[in-house]
């Protein structure tokens, strides 16, 4: 039974992870701004978190340890603490950015201000996290993230010229008006959307969780390749909705009440309900992510218990850690910093940190004494390097371009 | 580490194979990083051996050195109570095996980094409802 | 070591600085402010056609109260704080004053427009706002020729 | 074996210079080689005997203290990893004299 229940491991990921605020947000703006001439970065970043997250959970499920622990390995204790600095920071980051999604979600369920929402979405989440164990919470936030594929239904209704759709995705070209450099920003905005490194320190932490072994390794395969592009698909099908409703008005998308228009214009109330869950979900998903992430990167570094397979009292660390995470993140959201804003910052700073935590799970899953029969093959190790100089190029120009565009404005 | 129980004459890279590996008790809970080695020559001579491993207490801050190293073993200083003259020492006697991570034939609350966890267990994790259960 | 250790947290920091203080330049010629006043216009416009459409989906029931208090609050807020940036420009030069008098006088009619709608909406009257988003299209057409015409 | 402290870290050996005893630089300590000279649990402390260096280039991978140059997968992936050039390994008995960042070593039949 647990094979098929881990299957939900893969959907949460890909519903938390790949499907967050991060996702809502970029692909919403870059379908109101760039059409889907912007598609191509989302398939790019899905092809990579499926490269990047398949060797992570393999060399979990085989050597039976996460990233943090062989990134300080493999980088040595110097480079591999620079590392774990910046991979926390970005994730505490994101991790404020779900909670405000959280709080915007609930906001336009209720009316009532977000902010009075994010200490509620805060708490709630520790609840889960210190409470609901790992498979239940990835069932319930993986499997109730799956109405957002009431978007599809939306996206269909609206009857949208096909042809141009897919000659806009085909033939990708900076529309008159924006500038080149905006134009690489968003590309990299939603590649780092499609490929945060919170995803694989939750699923190949998440396979230590679940106990994986070389027996799941087809499991994980499963799991990186249903989930990773089943969110790649809906983040898609959000980038289509606002170019066929926001671009021909000259709408720019700044919030999240925005997100959802298209599908109550096309599904109506029933619709609008459904999206508004699907994105509680996705966010709340991706915040006990990235809440867990906190602590997972810290704990793995140091060697500390960490984990929720063990009572909380055997974790105490990890649960401290998860704890201040998440009781920083509500007092920063509660400073009134535009979440939208947090959410781009944390996801093009992901994507300028990458190759800190990619390098050394691709060294790892090349290394027989640690993977045996399970190492890379020739298509692991071409696809593993081809992404790495996608990482390192990425990584180069995101600054730079960050401080020329103003962040993408 | 084709084989654990290799006879003995086992090579080992001391630096890739051992240092900065993860320390297991012996039912398995995690218990600290190896965060170096301490080196002795054996009275009756013969080349040099290591005689322990070194974990937690600023082993790892004295190792890093420069500021990030000072700052690291001001930290610990302050979280770890108790002497912090002497890194915590594992002898090397008490190794049951080296692979994926390093197993030692001690329980995880005789570990010199235990003195920390306990400090947050006791102070702060126990006095929050349910932290003796699993999750539900 | 430390240096280069030293170097990377330069970086880091840098580049996080760097990118959240949203530097936005002086203005400074007149050039610029017709620029400015443009992508103003772009940004008023945006929130007023995004309650068009909000007022659309609620006038077909397709929305629900609390979604469209929000949604129409939400445009309001784009609208007016694009308008407060703007405002709050120095016009480079007095050939510039009667370009933001221009302005000024368009967007404030747009963000009043906006305001009636979200305290209507607020109050649940759902019905009355179609009546109440008439003169947004005509606010936006004008919107739309500022912004091509200074764009 | 006389000028050898009585105790030190393995921190102290890596990236620790070595040179011969005429002062010539011959590179830097990557990694040091073990044995397990008999079976870890027979409770006596002479079980992991130190038997040689892994000497490498200076390089940043050293000064980074990044673990040594075993880096495996695709020649970009070793690339980045900042292998050094690995040269022989020098035997432990050439080790004349241990002070602190440096290692003196005696003659190596080379």
């Amino acid at each position: 039974m647990n094979k098929v229940l881990g299957i939900t491991l893969g959907i949460l990921t890909a519903m938390g992870g790949f499907v967050d605020i991060g996702d809502i947000v970029a692909n919403s703006e870059t379908g109101a701004r760039f059409g889907l001439g912007l598609a191509w970065a989302v398939v790019v970043g899905v092809i990579g978190i499926c490269v990047f997250a398949e060797m992570a959970g393999r060399v979990a499920a085989v050597s039976g340890r996460p990233v943090f622990d062989l990134v300080r390995e493999r980088l040595g204790a110097k480079v591999g603490l620079v590392n774990l600095l910046a991979s926390f920071f970005i994730t505490f980051l994101t991790l404020t950015a779900e909670i405000g999604g959280i709080a915007l979600a609930l906001e336009l369920a209720s009316d009532v201000n977000y902010l009075l929402w994010i200490p509620v979405a805060g708490l709630a989440v520790w609840l889960v996290i210190w409470r609901v164990k790992f498979e239940s919470m990835e069932q319930i936030f993986g499997l109730m993230g799956l109405v957002l594929v009431v978007m599809a239904v939306a996206l269909w209704r609206l009857g949208p010229d096909w042809s141009d759709l897919a000659h806009q995705a085909a033939h990708p070209a900076v529309p008159h008006g924006e500038g080149h450099a905006t134009y690489a920003f968003w590309a990299i905005a939603l590649f780092g959307a499609a490929m945060t490194p919170y995803e694989v320190f939750f699923f190949s932490s998440g396979a230590v969780e679940e106990g994986w072994s070389r027996r799941d390794l087809m499991l994980n395969k499963a799991n990186v390749f249903i989930g990773f592009p089943l969110g790649g698909v809906l983040s898609l099908t959000l980038m289509g909705l606002t170019a066929v409703v926001f671009q021909p008005a000259a709408v720019s998308v700044g919030s999240l009440s925005q997100s959802a228009l298209p599908v109550s214009l096309a599904v109506g109330k029933l619709g609008l309900a459904l999206v508004i869950i699907g994105f509680f979900a996705a966010t709340f998903g991706a915040a006990l992510e990235t809440g867990l992430s906190c602590g997972y990167t810290i704990s793995q570094y140091f060697g500390w218990p960490w984990g929720k397979r063990v009572r909380p009292r055997e974790a105490a660390r990890f649960h401290l850690l998860v704890l201040v995470a998440l009781g920083v993140a509500v007092g920063v959201g509660l400073t009134a910093v535009d979440p939208i804003k947090v959410t781009e910052y944390s996801i093009v700073l992901s994507a300028a940190a990458l190759p800190l935590t990619y390098l050394p799970i691709l060294l790892v899953a090349n290394d027989r004494d640690y993977m045996g029969e399970s190492a890379n093959r020739w298509l692991s190790n071409l696809l593993g390097s081809v992404f790495l100089v996608v990482l390192v190029v990425v990584a180069a120009v995101t600054i730079p371009l960050m401080i020329v565009t103003k962040a993408g404005s | 580490m084709s084989d654990p129980s290799a006879p003995p004459g086992r090579e080992l890279l001391l630096a890739l194979q051992l240092l900065d590996r993860q320390i297991v008790d012996r039912h398995g809970k995690l218990a600290g990083k190896v965060d170096d080695l301490e080196i002795s020559l054996p009275s009756g001579g013969g080349p040099p051996v290591v005689t322990a491993l070194l974990t937690g207490r600023g082993a790892l801050a004295d190792r890093l050195g420069g500021r990030l190293g000072r700052f690291a073993a001001a930290l610990s200083r302050r979280l770890v109570a108790g002497d912090r003259e002497r890194p915590g020492r594992v002898p090397v006697s008490r190794i049951a095996d080296i692979g994926n991570h390093v197993t030692v034939a001690l329980d995880a609350d005789e570990m010199p980094t235990y003195a920390v966890e306990a400090a947050v267990r006791h102070g702060i994790v126990e006095h929050i409802p349910g932290s003796g259960v699993k999750g539900a | 070591m430390s240096r280069v250790v030293r170097w990377l947290a330069l970086v880091a920091a840098a580049g996080t600085l760097a990118g959240c203080t949203r530097i936005v330049g002086p203005v400074r010629t007149a050039e610029d402010y017709e620029l400015k006043a443009a992508s103003t216009a772009d940004a008023v416009l945006s929130g007023v056609r995004t309650a068009e459409l909000v007022v659309d989906a609620a006038d077909r029931g397709r929305a629900f109260a609390s979604y469209v208090a929000v949604a129409l609050d939400d445009a309001e807020g784009d609208a007016s704080g694009a308008a407060a940036t703007f405002a709050s420009l120095q016009p480079p030069g007095p050939s510039s004053d009667q370009l933001r008098d221009e302005l000024d006088a368009l967007t404030s009619e747009a963000t009043d427009a906006l305001a009636t709608l979200r305290i209507t909406a607020r109050r649940g009257d759902l019905d009355q706002l179609a009546a109440q988003a008439e003169p947004l299209a005509d606010i936006a057409d004008r919107l739309a020729a500022f912004s091509e015409q200074h764009g | 074996m006389s000028a050898f402290p009585d105790r030190l870290r393995l921190s102290d050996l890596l990236g620790a210079e070595i040179c011969g005893e005429d002062g010539r630089h011959v590179g830097v300590v990557h990694d040091v080689v073990a044995v397990q000279a008999g079976p870890l649990t027979t409770g006596f402390d002479a079980a992991l005997e130190l038997r040689a260096l892994m000497v490498g280039p200076r390089g940043i991978r050293a000064r980074l203290g990044m673990s040594p140059a075993h880096a495996r997968g695709p020649w970009l992936a070793r690339l980045l990893a900042l292998p050094g050039r690995q040269t022989d390994p020098i035997p432990w008995s050439a080790v004349t004299a241990v002070e602190p960042g440096r290692i003196v070593v005696g003659a190596i039949s080379r």
